[in-house]
C-alpha cells in the first residue's frame, strides 16, 4: 500500500489498528469508529479498506 | 589491524550507541538487516554511561543513606555512613553490567560493531576514525545511515567543564567524595536530581535558576511539592539570577550571579555543577558531506519515519530534537529499523511518558488541561492525593497526587500529572490506556490492586466521573 | 439513650464496615439512597485495622530497617536500632488517620452510621445489638441489606488464640517488642509476609507449612525468588508438617508437628503465629431468619449482581466468597450498590489482580500459560527478566521477571505474572490491558519511560512477539 502520513492530532484507536490502517494503506483519520465513544477498532479499518477497494483490503 | 584504508559495505550504517543507536541497531539485526554501529566512546551512549542509569543509581542509594537516618518516626535509629567512593564503585558496577549487556545484545543480533569515530564522506559512504594515533581509517559504504549522534551539556560562559571545580552531570556522578558545598546552577530535572543526591548525603546545596521556579516547564502543583522537599533538605534556592563567573576563593570557590536589574550575588562552595541544558551533537561526523540539513537550534529535523531531508538517512534520539529522552530515541530507533527493513512503522503515538526522579517523582504523560483546551477538547479533571491513599500512608510517602485530564463528552483520556510516590512507574497505566484510547469509564472500571499506589490512577478517573470512593467528589 | 426498642427505616442496611461494606455504603449514599452502615468493631474492617494495612505499613518499617543495615555494597554503613512499640505505634497512627477517613467520607457521603451488631429478625428487618451492657437494641426495617461481615483466622485444633504465646495476624501485628524466635504455621501469602517482617526486624523464624511449597497456589517459578530471599534471612522453612500441638517449656514454649508419616518434630520458640486461612463470618447475624443460604464452606452464594438467594438481600466481600481480596470486596460493594439504584453494573470484570507483598513481590492477574491452554486458547508466553532491566539494577533489587500469556492467534493478552520489585504497582498496567482487550502489539508498540521497571512490561509484550531489544528471544 502506499505510504499513509500519520498525521497530526489525536487519534483514538489502539496502536494496533493505528498499524493496520497504515499496512493497509487507509488514512486512519478518515475512518468512522465503531467503538465506545467512536474509537476506531481494527475492523474499522479493515471495512474503509475494502470500500475504498485498496488492493491488500483483505489481507490478514 | 592493517594501517591504511580498508573498506567494507552495509546496509545500515548506525552512528553513536546510546539508546537510540543501540536499539535501532539490534532492531535492524532481528529484521535480517546487515547492520554496523560505530561508537567513538562507550556503549550505551549519554545514557547508560554518564546519565539514567548513573543519576538513578545515586539516588536509591542517597534516598536509602537519608531515609534510614530519618526514620525515627517509625522507631529506627540509625546513624549511616557513607563511603562515596564505594557507593559509586556500586554504581559503575550497575553501569558496566548494562553496557556489557548492549554489546552482548548487539552481537547476538548479528550486528557488527566498530569502535571509532564516523563521518559522511559523502551520502553513501563514511569513515571511521580511530582514536589513538597510528590507526588507519576505515570507509564504509552503506545503502541507508541512522545518526543518533546524541547531546552533550552546554556550556555557560565562564564555566569551563575543563576547569577542576566546575562539573557536568557526569563528572558530578563520579566523584570520590561527598562535598561540603555546592552551587548547582540550572533548576531543570538533571539540576534537580542531583540537587536532592548531594542534599541527602549531607551536602551544603544552593541551587541558582535563571527562571523563576524550580522544574521550568512543569505545572507549577506539580513542583511544587518537590520544592517543598528540597527546602526540608535544606537546598537554597535562587530564582531570576544567572551565574556569571567563579574565581578561587580561601580552599573553595566563589560563584558569581546577576539578575535581571544586574544586582551581583555570591555564593560560596566547594563545587559547581552546571546543568542548564543539552544540546545536539553535530559536529562530529561531517553532515555537510552527506547533505543531511540541521535547524536554527542544531538539531536535524526529521518526519514521522525518523527520515532527514536525506531519505536513506534516518536521525533519531537527542540529536533530532525534543524531547530528549532515552525512551524517545529507542523508539525512533526501532521505527527507522523497521521503516528501512520495509515495515508499516511510523512514530504515530499519541502521547510520550516523562518521569522526573526527584523526591517526590514526577511523571506524565499527554495533555495537561491547558492543553487540552488550546486542542479544541473540553477537559474534564479528575484528582486523588496520595494523602488518601492506604498504601501512600503506608510507604511513610504520601505527598502528592494523580492527576487525570480526559475528553468530557467523549470520555477519552488525554494525559495525566502525577507527582508522588512511584510517579515513575504509575504513569505507564495511563500511556497504555492513552494509547488504547480508553476512556475514564474504562479506568474507573478495571478492579486495581489494594492497598497499592495504582488504586489512586483509579480514584482519579472516578473522581472525574464523580463518584470517587475516597476523596469528594466536586 | 433510651434503654428499650427504637425502630428507624432504610433503603439500603450494610452489615459490616470493611472495605466491602464501607464501599457499598458510600457508593450508595453518591446514588442518593438512604442507608444504613452497621459495625460493630470498627470502621475499616479487617482490611484496614487488622490487615493489608497494618501488614503493609510493617512491611515498609522493616524492610528499611532491614536495607539500610545491609547495603554496605552501596558504600551505605549503618547498625539500625529498631524500637518495636514506637514502629508499631507509627503503624497504629497510619490505620488511624484511614478509618477516621473512611468515617469522614461515610458520613459527607449522607451514609447514616450505626454502633453495633446486626442480627436479621427476618426478611425485611434488622436488629442491632449495643455491645455493654445495659443498652437496648435498634430495630431496623429495610428495602435492601448487603452483607458484608467479612472473614476472621481459621483456629488450628489445639492452638487457641485466647492463649499468650499463640499469636493470629492481628496480634503479630501488634507485639511490643521482636520476638527473639518465631514459629509460623502457614507459608500462604500472610504467613510469608509476616515471616519477612519478623526476620527483618531479627526475629529467628522457623515457617511450618503442611503443603510442600511457599505460597501453595502461586506457579514455582514465582514462589521461588520468594523461598531464596527468605533463605538468605535465615528463615527455616519445614514442609509437609502440620502443627499438632505447643506447650510451655523454659521461659518459650515448644511447638510440635507431625508430617504423614506420623513423625513428630518439635521447634522451640517465644510464640508462635498461626496463619492457615480465614473463614467467613455468617454467625454473628442470624442469617436464616432472612432466609439467606450459606454454601458447604460457609460462604454465601451470590450472582453476578452480588445477590444472594433472597433477591433484596446481597452479598459481598470475604463472606461471599474467593477469592478473598480487599479490592473484590470493593468491587462488589460498588456493583452491588449500583445495582440497588437500578444501574446496569455487574461483576463483569475479565480478570482480578492480586498481589503479595513479600521480598521480592508477587504481581498476578487473569490466567496463567496451563489455565489459558485449559480455557482452549493457544498461549503464547512472553517474558523479561529484572536483571536486565536498568531500573531494577539501579533500585539495587532485580531478582524476578515480568511474564505475559495471550492468545497467540488473536495477540489478545490473558494473563500476567510478575514476581519482583514493585510486582503490585506494574500488574495495574496489564489488569487494564486485559480489561481493554490488548494486544501484545497494542503494549509493546506503547512508549515506556525509560529508565523505569515497567519497561520491563513492554519488553515482555515484545518478548512473545519474538522481538524484544533487551532479551534474547526465543
Ligand atoms: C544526568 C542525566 C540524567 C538523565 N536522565 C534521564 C532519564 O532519567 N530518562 C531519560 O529518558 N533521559 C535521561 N537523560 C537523557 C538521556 O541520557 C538522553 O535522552 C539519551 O541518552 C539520548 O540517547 P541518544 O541515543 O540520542 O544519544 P546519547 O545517549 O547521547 O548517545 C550518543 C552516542 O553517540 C556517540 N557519538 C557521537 N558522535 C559520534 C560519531 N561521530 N561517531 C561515533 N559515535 C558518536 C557518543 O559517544 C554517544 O555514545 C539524562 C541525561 C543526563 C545527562
Ligand atoms: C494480615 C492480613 C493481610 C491482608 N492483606 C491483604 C492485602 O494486602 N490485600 C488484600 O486485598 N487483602 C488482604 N487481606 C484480606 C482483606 O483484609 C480482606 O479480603 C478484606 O478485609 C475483606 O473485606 P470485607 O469487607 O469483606 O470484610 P472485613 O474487612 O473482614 O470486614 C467485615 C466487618 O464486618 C464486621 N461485622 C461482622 N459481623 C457483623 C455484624 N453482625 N454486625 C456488624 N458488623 C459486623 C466486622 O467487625 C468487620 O469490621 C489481608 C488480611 C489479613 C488478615
Amino acid at each position: 500500500a502506499e505510504e499513509v502520513s500519520t498525521g497530526e492530532g489525536r487519534v483514538f484507536a489502539a496502536p494496533s489498528a493505528r498499524r493496520l490502517a497504515r499496512e493497509l494503506g487507509v488514512d486512519i483519520a478518515s475512518v468512522e469508529g465503531s467503538g465506545p465513544s467512536g474509537r476506531v477498532t481494527e475492523r474499522d479499518v479493515r471495512q474503509t479498506a475494502e470500500s475504498a477497494g485498496t488492493d491488500d483490503a483483505s489481507g490478514e | 589491524m592493517v594501517v591504511g584504508d580498508i573498506s567494507t559495505g552495509t546496509d545500515v550504517l548506525v552512528i553513536g550507541a546510546g539508546p537510540g543507536g543501540y536499539v535501532a541497531a539490534i532492531r535492524a539485526g532481528q529484521l535480517d538487516l546487515d547492520v554496523t554501529l560505530v561508537e567513538k566512546d562507550a556503549y550505551g551512549g549519554t545514557c547508560l554511561n554518564y546519565g539514567c542509569i548513573p543519576s538513578k543509581a545515586m539516588i536509591t542509594a542517597s534516598d536509602l543513606a537519608h531515609e534510614a537516618g530519618h526514620a525515627e518516626e517509625m522507631g529506627i535509629y540509625a546513624d549511616p555512613e557513607v563511603e562515596m567512593d564505594e557507593m559509586v564503585g556500586w554504581k559503575d558496577g550497575v553501569v558496566d553490567q548494562l553496557t556489557g549487556g548492549v554489546e552482548k545484545l548487539a552481537k547476538a543480533n548479528g550486528v557488527e560493531l566498530m569502535e571509532g569515530r564516523a563521518e559522511f564522506a559523502d551520502e553513501k559512504k563514511a569513515r571511521i576514525v580511530h582514536s589513538g594515533g597510528g590507526q588507519g581509517s576505515e570507509t564504509v559504504e552503506f545503502e541507508h545511515a541512522i545518526v543518533s549522534t546524541g547531546s552533550r551539556p552546554i556550556q555557560v560562559p565562564g564555566f569551563d567543564f575543563g576547569d577542576d571545580p566546575v562539573l557536568d552531570s557526569r563528572q558530578a556522578l563520579a566523584l570520590d567524595e561527598v562535598p561540603e558545598s555546592l552551587v548547582i546552577v540550572g533548576a531543570g530535572y538533571i539540576g534537580m536530581e542531583l540537587a536532592g543526591v548531594f542534599a541527602k548525603l549531607g551536602t551544603d546545596v544552593t541551587v541558582v535558576e535563571m527562571l523563576d521556579s524550580v522544574l521550568p516547564g512543569y505545572e507549577d502543583d506539580l513542583a511544587r511539592p518537590v520544592k517543598k522537599k528540597a527546602e526540608e533538605l535544606d537546598i537554597d534556592f535562587h530564582f531570576g539570577e544567572a551565574a556569571s563567573e567563579w574565581e578561587e576563593s580561601g580552599d573553595g570557590i566563589t560563584v558569581r550571579t546577576e539578575d535581571e536589574e544586574g544586582t551581583v550575588s555570591e555564593f560560596g562552595a566547594e563545587k559547581v555543577l552546571v546543568a542548564v541544558g543539552r544540546e545536539p551533537v553535530t559536529d562530529t561526523l561531517e553532515l555537510d558531506n552527506a547533505g543531511v540539513e540541521t535547524d536554527e537550534d542544531g538539531f536535524i529535523p526529521t518526519d514521522d519515519r525518523a527520515r532527514t531531508n536525506v531519505e536513506h538517512i534516518h536521525a533519531i534520539g537527542d540529536v533530532a530534537g525534543e524531547p530528549m529522552l532515552a525512551h524517545v530515541a529507542s523508539k525512533e530507533g526501532q521505527v527507522a529499523a523497521e521503516v528501512i527493513a520495509g515495515e508499516p512503522s511510523a512514530l504515530d503515538y499519541q502521547a510520550v511518558p516523562a518521569a522526573v526522579f526527584t523526591d517526590p517523582e514526577i511523571g506524565t504523560v499527554g495533555m495537561t488541561e491547558a492543553e487540552a483546551e488550546e486542542e479544541g477538547f473540553e477537559p474534564v479533571v479528575g484528582k486523588f492525593p496520595f494523602n488518601a491513599s492506604g498504601r501512600a500512608l503506608t510507604t511513610g510517602h504520601a505527598d502528592g497526587f494523580v492527576r487525570i485530564v480526559a475528553d468530557e463528552p467523549s470520555g477519552f483520556l488525554l494525559g495525566a500529572q502525577i507527582v508522588g510516590p512511584e510517579a515513575s512507574e504509575l504513569i505507564a497505566e495511563l500511556g497504555l490506556a492513552i494509547e488504547m484510547g480508553a476512556t475514564l469509564e474504562d479506568v474507573a472500571a478495571t478492579i486495581h490492586t489494594h492497598p497499592t499506589l495504582s488504586e489512586a490512577v483509579m480514584e482519579a478517573a472516578e473522581n472525574a466521573l464523580g463518584h470517587a470512593i475516597h476523596t469528594l467528589n466536586r
